[in-house]
């Protein structure tokens, strides 16, 4: 086997050193039951060419791009990963280490990462960020359980309908079981924004956090200062969620509008689709709640010559150190999607972030106007979005298979997530889509 | 003029990103709108940001450079040994690298409707099978994006189970040489942790299980092999007693490298594990992530596991959110499926006659080397080891240096270290797994090194303790890191 | 214990292959044959081998373990700055590297049918084009594998077609400062050379010229710009003295990447040049290769291209053979179809605003770089430069040390050294090319170590003789290889 | 342009310590008319996802495996490159260095360059490899080429008509012109070997040498050791010529059999078919004859401590050097092809390879006999082949054309290079095709 180095005469040789007659040896005091039920029913292992084969005729029956055009996005997004992220993060320097345990043969992850947290914040518009999380959804679950630590004697979290459904029930999981901490979801208004109204009564008694999307499900930018606001004056936390990150690079920073801790899915920023994972948890908070926050960080310290190096800090609040007391439960986390994050926001930089984002937001304005004009469809809410919108259109879902057959992703039916809007679909448009494309898709969803 | 320190990888330093580039400098660059999307419009100036504070400017090859130059500061499982405990850095084939950037996998968005997702959805239900089956657990999900993360849902479905039964109970048990994970995930689901005390063979005690467990023990949580490398040898007798109880046994699977085609824990009273397939099955560590870690049931908890579940039926293979007993969703999606990918592709390339392979020379490896290192280390407990073997600091203490100052020396050697002061009921523990994918030259020079190392100790006590000295930087200051935290760059003040 | 030289990557040392292994490893596996293939035989006993001596044998990850290690050995332009004049080091587009992988281009048989590989012959054909109009020549051939193979097939075609005007004519003009593979091209096809002296500018004289061009005179050979990097303002007299006299003028277009947008060849009275792909148009050097030298032509000289043609008739495209005056075949099959994918890759991303660009920012560089040099280092000559420039040894000599030592040290500071003594009519040549891919603080960084090392010869000229330090291993005994060659590995005979 | 770093600033600030005023300045000694004249007519450049597409789209507009299985060969096989191959030669440090000129940061290309030398030599059965030449058909024309120099006073050279004709017309090319060296053709016998009557009858007035296909391009195996031994006693030098190098995975070495000069083409290890290139010429000779070798070497040497290092040596036979009385005009070889040849060799290693080449001996018979049985086709020429072999068969070219509608590349037609084959078709068969692959051929094969 071509990953397994020994021969038998390896074999020979290595039992006779540990003083053992057989293979079987090393494993005698295994109970008899357990060793002799232990058989394999599991084909023989194939060559390198079959295996290949085989992964290749998997792939092959699913249906992608340009053969299956994608207007998805819902949480994740197709967008272009420049070839140089993926070339960086195949380096089997950075791809087979592991958690830089060891920072003096580490300074390579340590550097990308303390390099990510900076991006990271800076984008968030907060102070600090950790070095990822597993994706959007579980560090919107951390966040409201972080909030929670800041606030211990709330007993309740207010969470947006509008937030991408699947991190709403990821929330209610994790929280699920967990003295104290009610999950009460705020209502979003005729304009697909969150209900003030609403959420204002929700706001007594106050809150540990309440959680708003920026943009939110709908891809409807929030008015997130207001909202900011009205939680800190009822001293509780304000938290935002991004599933497209990429919106930050064009909409004001939530730390900028007053939010104390913001959760990101970073996907977009250089990790392929790869039905939905691994992506990137990013997550920030302000410097005074460091020691409150899950996840690992890494610092910058001097060696014993002075020399700049970087290591992983603050792990006291961590599980390795403090077990049951710990933060969070996180160990591994998404590492290699951090630095190809990295590695995708460095080729991108300052002005090329927000030209993509500028190119994505007219591209889904362009988008939505050919839906009107050859589709009939109208747009759901009345409220700002960035690159991604809701439109109504009769017969969504019919309309939305017989596209699938005619080689068209047509965005997701709203339907199955808010009943309520049976007649609605979700589209994105981003860089990856030409004018030709979004034609196709207006032609497709006709009538 | 001396030259301190060697360049390590062709730069001779490399400064942070922020400190590099001049405004104006691109390394993505993107084609001309469209008129007609030009004059769609963009969002509305009062809800746009200043600035990119911070962000850099590069050109592609600026950026390109940058980075691979920061990856010849780190050492790794491809290019160095790497025999860190209870992680498992075995070889990660290039195939499965290849083939989980297949266009019909990297380009598979998660809403395709299933009728156009067949074959990703059929390599799942055929991973959760493999798992299921080297497991003798009843049913699987992938979902978790690692150990803790399985670990969580694994409890929680405990929890779930035990509150469809009344009332959710108050505690789990973990034995003290648990990794932390175990103690903070239980706690993560609300419950009181138990801890169990370890006997003087380094195993859970069952007269202590016997003692602790009672109408409020949710769980144990067990690693088999433990964290010594030890197989439990009472596991079978810790399993009755707590499901006398009514409790459950986890088995945290992060050993499982140990046990393919040896043991099963469906065999020994499992009911809940999960895996840990950048460890078991060769998905790349990545510096720190992304991992996967599914989780595998017995029958009687496969109601509870997270939706959505995969189900095969007539018109192929479905994704289902109708199980009124799940405890949910615990991500969004379907789990880290470019992870899955590999895995699958190493199980299919190993096969069942290679996996058990694997196992076995894991353990002679372990075993082999253990044997090299006897004379000249102190074993933590003198129990016969599977796929790892821990020493004890006792033979260093003597010498004047500590676990650290030894590991930080190996890395002088090319070798990376031990894991470290874990597990927690070992003095100084040095924890050394060299996996199935190590040569015996390897093995070799690894245990001359660590001979060496003592010997020079005896010597020269300085120069081990100021380890190390071959890399880029020398030991740097943890504790200053953590007294004033510098978590991202800044600007420096203008002088 | 001292740790003499560092770690250079993460191994100490990593031995050749053939030191490592153990007879039976494996690291590729193939699967069982079925038995009717097995049963159908194999090549006879008398006709096989014995044994395939030498041969490592070694399991997957040790291999790639190995040539990992072996890579971090390297500088290279994508790690380091790499200002190897004359060899246009600028960066590869990992674009580049990615399509030319796509199965369309990598399976593809090159017997396949032209109707089913209209693709690549589209590909080709369009490259082509853009090589035409760049240069100003009319017609392409692909086919050259490297620069020297695109002079072999430059200077046979112009002597097939002097062959078709009686006869071949005897001698080939050369400029001293030229390339080593331009006599030798010439020779190669029967041509003695003659040798043209550069006038104290550095540049071809055309008197000169005219004193030596006659009737034998079967072409001269011009690098323009030349390998001091200058432009040949002589260029259209000389050729039109060569023209005169019935021969033609072959322009090596190694150094295309100062021309881009800024001169044609086919403008200055170039009959006939090679591109050097990679060089101007960016596919990697490799270590040594490979490369892509398609040859060029103005219409009178087009019916000797090399054999096949790319023709694009009604069907599409088609390979032609039919071409009477051709000097026939220079390779098998087409050429190096990989690299020509990659040049073509990178002129689409360029595009003509791009090329232009790329080389006045080439030409910036050089000039940039020459300024801050000049305090330094004695300029070989003072005309103005193009895309490099050359010095010469004189101040170096003055402080006792040589250019060799200069390139030695500058090593040390992470630099890849200059092409040295080259050409050879400068003492001591240091010639230096930095392209358009490099950022000013790269060549400030570097003008910046040539002082330092110069101030380091004043005061401690030994430290640079000695040089290099800071490598893998110090300078090799040149000498010794030569004398007593080690060509192969060999057996240590047992002792 | 993300190729080219220079801001505007830059450029001004450039310009300045350079004392010019604008970018034109800097080409302002060149001539007006020059400078005028040169505009590009080339569309202007593209982001690299719009460059990306265009190549897909291309390489889409080709017919490669699955959808055509390949069973043609000639110079070219279909072989599985194992994936590891490809890692090694992309990473960054070996695909952009140059030629190793400054050994101390240039080892990693040296060793593994003098790793290859001693397996090719080994494989040839010679004592000394050079580090490459540009492919099998150049090869063959350096080898003429070396072997005029070492016999100066001949003035013929033999080439064997079973040679690939591709190789034969390079020989041709490269010879033409060159006072004093006629090429001639060795016919071939019945059996498709060389004739060996004819050739004794050649051997006078002795040539330089005489090159002989080992397999020839019918896939046959020449009786090399008679071959070499006539040549001997004739006094010229005998030079095998391996179209198809894993055939010495298995055969007698050329260098065993008494060959002095041995080219090879090296594509099928670890090279892709890429459409005919880039490959790889191999080359190997006595050691009595190194200083007449053509092309780059690599020796062994040691550092001033003393630790062992490898140099470019023997460069006084180099074009750098010796210009036009260099042993050739190569420079630029074909270096990171060599490596792939080295980590391939490397992966198969002794027993490995040795295994590969019977797996395609056995499968190319097993493909004989289906299309003996399926398709009525006959074995062409009586004699030993390794992977490929002729067969006869009415309407071959018909056959073959309706085979390629069917989605299978049966070999190449021979009546192309020889009308005298014209109901002729070469076919290989590799480790890459499956029984069901092979049955595929015979049934599109099939009248
Ligand atoms: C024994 C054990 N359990 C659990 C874990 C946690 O796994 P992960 O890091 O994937 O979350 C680890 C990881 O180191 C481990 O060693
Ligand atoms: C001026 C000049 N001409 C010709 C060549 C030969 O090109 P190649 O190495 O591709 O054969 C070179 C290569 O260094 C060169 O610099």
């Amino acid at each position: 086997m071509r990953y397994i180095p020994h021969t038998e005469a390896d074999v020979a040789a290595m039992l006779s050193a540990i003083g053992l007659r057989s293979l079987d040896d090393l494993v005698a005091h295994i109970p008899q039951d357990l060793l002799r039920q232990a058989t394999l029913d599991v084909p023989d292992g194939l060559g390198e060419a079959d295996a290949a084969r085989r992964l290749v005729e998997l792939a092959g029956a699913n249906r992608v791009s340009p053969e299956l055009l994608c207007f998805a996005g819902a949480g994740a997004y197709p967008h272009f990963v420049p070839s140089v992220v993926d070339h960086v993060i195949q380096r089997s320097e950075f791809a087979t280490a592991y958690t830089p345990y060891q920072p003096e043969v580490s300074q390579g992850t340590l550097q990308a990462t303390f390099e990510f947290q900076t991006l990271v914040a800076s984008l968030l518009g907060l102070e600090v960020a950790n070095a990822s999380l597993y994706d959007g959804s579980t560090a919107t679950a951390e966040a409201v359980l972080m909030a929670k630590r800041l606030m211990p004697k709330a007993e309740r979290v207010l969470v947006a309908a509008s937030l991408p459904p699947q991190y709403r029930q990821v929330v209610r999981t994790y929280l699920e079981g967990l003295a104290g901490l009610e999950c009460d979801e705020i209502p979003f208004a005729a304009d697909g924004r969150v209900d003030r109204a609403a959420l204002e009564r929700m706001l007594e008694p106050a809150p540990a956090g309440v959680v708003v999307g920026y943009p939110n499900f709908f891809g409807i930018v929030e008015d997130l200062g207001a909202i900011a606001e009205m939680t800190h004056a009822a001293g509780a936390i304000p938290i935002s969620v991004t599933a497209e990150a990429l919106a930050l690079g064009i909409l004001r920073s939530p730390g900028g509008l007053g939010i104390d801790v913001a959760a990101a899915e970073g996907q977009s920023f250089g990790m392929p689709l790869s039905f939905g994972g691994p992506y990137l948890g990013l997550f920030a908070t302000r410097e005074r709640f460091v020691r409150s926050m899950p996840g690992r960080l890494v610092g910058e310290t001097v060696d014993e010559q002075g020399r700049r190096g970087y290591v992983l800090t603050l792990a006291t609040r961590e599980q390795h150190i403090r077990r049951e007391r710990a933060t969070s439960n996180i160990c591994t986390n998404q590492g290699l999607c951090a630095l190809a994050a990295t590695v995708f926001l460095a080729l991108a930089g300052r002005r090329g972030l927000r030209e993509l984002a500028d190119h994505n937001a007219r591209k889904a304005r362009y988008a939505l106007s050919r839906l009107r004009e050859q589709a009939g469809a109208e747009l759901l809410f009345p409220a700002p979005f960035f690159n991604e919108f809701a439109v109504r259109l009769p017969q969504a879902r019919r309309r939305h298979e017989r596209a699938l057959e005619r080689g068209v992703l047509a965005g997701v039916t709203l339907g199955d997530s808010f009943p309520e809007l049976e007649d609605a679909l979700l589209v994105c448009a981003t860089e990856v889509h030409s004018v030709a494309d979004m034609d196709r898709l207006a032609e497709a969803l006709a009538a | 003029m001396t030259d301190p320190r060697p360049p390590r990888g062709p730069g001779l330093d490399e400064p942070v990103l922020f400190e590099r580039g001049s405004p104006g400098r691109r390394g993505y660059t993107l084609p001309p709108l469209a008129e007609s999307e030009r004059s769609a419009g963009s969002v509305a100036p009062e809800l746009c940001r200043d600035d990119l504070e911070d962000f850099p400017e590069l050109s592609e090859m600026e950026v390109l450079r940058h980075f691979l130059r920061l990856s010849q500061w780190n050492y790794s499982a491809a290019t160095n040994f790497y025999p860190l405990g209870s992680c498992t850095m075995k070889y990660n084939p290039v195939l499965n690298e290849k083939v989980a950037r297949l266009a019909g996998f990297a380009d598979l968005h998660p809403l395709t409707p299933p009728g156009a997702a067949q074959g990703a959805l059929e390599l799942m239900a055929e991973l959760e099978g493999l798992l299921a089956e080297v497991s003798g657990m009843d049913a699987v999900s992938l979902q978790p994006a690692a150990g803790a993360h399985g670990e969580l849902a694994g409890i929680k479905i405990v929890r779930a189970h035990h509150v469809s039964q009344g009332r959710p109970r108050r505690n789990v048990l973990i034995p003290q040489s648990a990794h932390g994970t175990n103690p903070a995930s239980s706690a993560l689901c609300g419950y009181q942790v138990v801890p169990v005390a370890s006997n003087d063979e380094g195993m859970i005690d069952p007269a202590a299980v016997a003692r602790l467990a009672d109408g409020e023990t949710a769980a144990i949580m067990v690693t088999n092999p433990n964290t010594l490398g030890l197989f439990e040898r009472d596991i079978a007798r810790v399993a009755a007693t707590v499901h006398e109880k009514g409790g459950f046994v986890y088995l945290d699977g992060a050993n499982m490298n140990a046990l393919l085609g040896v043991a099963k824990p469906g065999h020994m009273g499992a009911d809940v594990l999960q895996f840990n397939l950048h460890k078991t099955f060769s998905t790349p560590h990545g510096g720190g992530g992304p991992g996967a870690g599914p989780v595998a049931v017995k029958q009687v908890l496969a109601p509870y596991l997270p939706v959505p579940r995969i189900v095969h039926g007539d018109g192929g293979f479905t994704l289902s959110e109708d199980a009124p007993k799940s405890i949910g969703r615990i991500r969004a999606f379907y789990g880290n499926f470019g992870m899955l990918v590999r895995a699958y592709a190493y199980m299919i390339s190993l096969g069942g006659d290679g996996m058990k392979r694997a196992t076995r020379m894991a353990i002679l490896n372990a075993n082999y080397l253990r044997k090299q290192l006897e004379g000249v280390l102190e074993l933590a407990y003198d129990s016969p080891c599977l796929h790892e073997c821990v020493f004890s600091d006792s033979t260093l203490e003597r010498l004047g240096i500590e676990t650290l100052d030894l590991a930080k020396r190996l890395l002088d050697h090319g070798f990376y270290a031990p894991t470290i002061y874990f597990p927690l009921i070992v003095s100084g523990a040095i924890m050394i797994e060299p996996t199935e994918s190590e040569t015996r030259e390897t093995l070799d020079e690894f245990a001359a090194a660590v001979h060496a190392i003592v010997a020079e100790a005896r010597e020269d006590p300085g120069r081990v303790k100021s380890a190390p000295h071959r890399t880029r930087v020398s030991r740097l200051d943890e504790v200053r890191a953590a007294r004033r935290p510098r978590l991202r760059w800044r600007r420096a003040a203008p002088s």
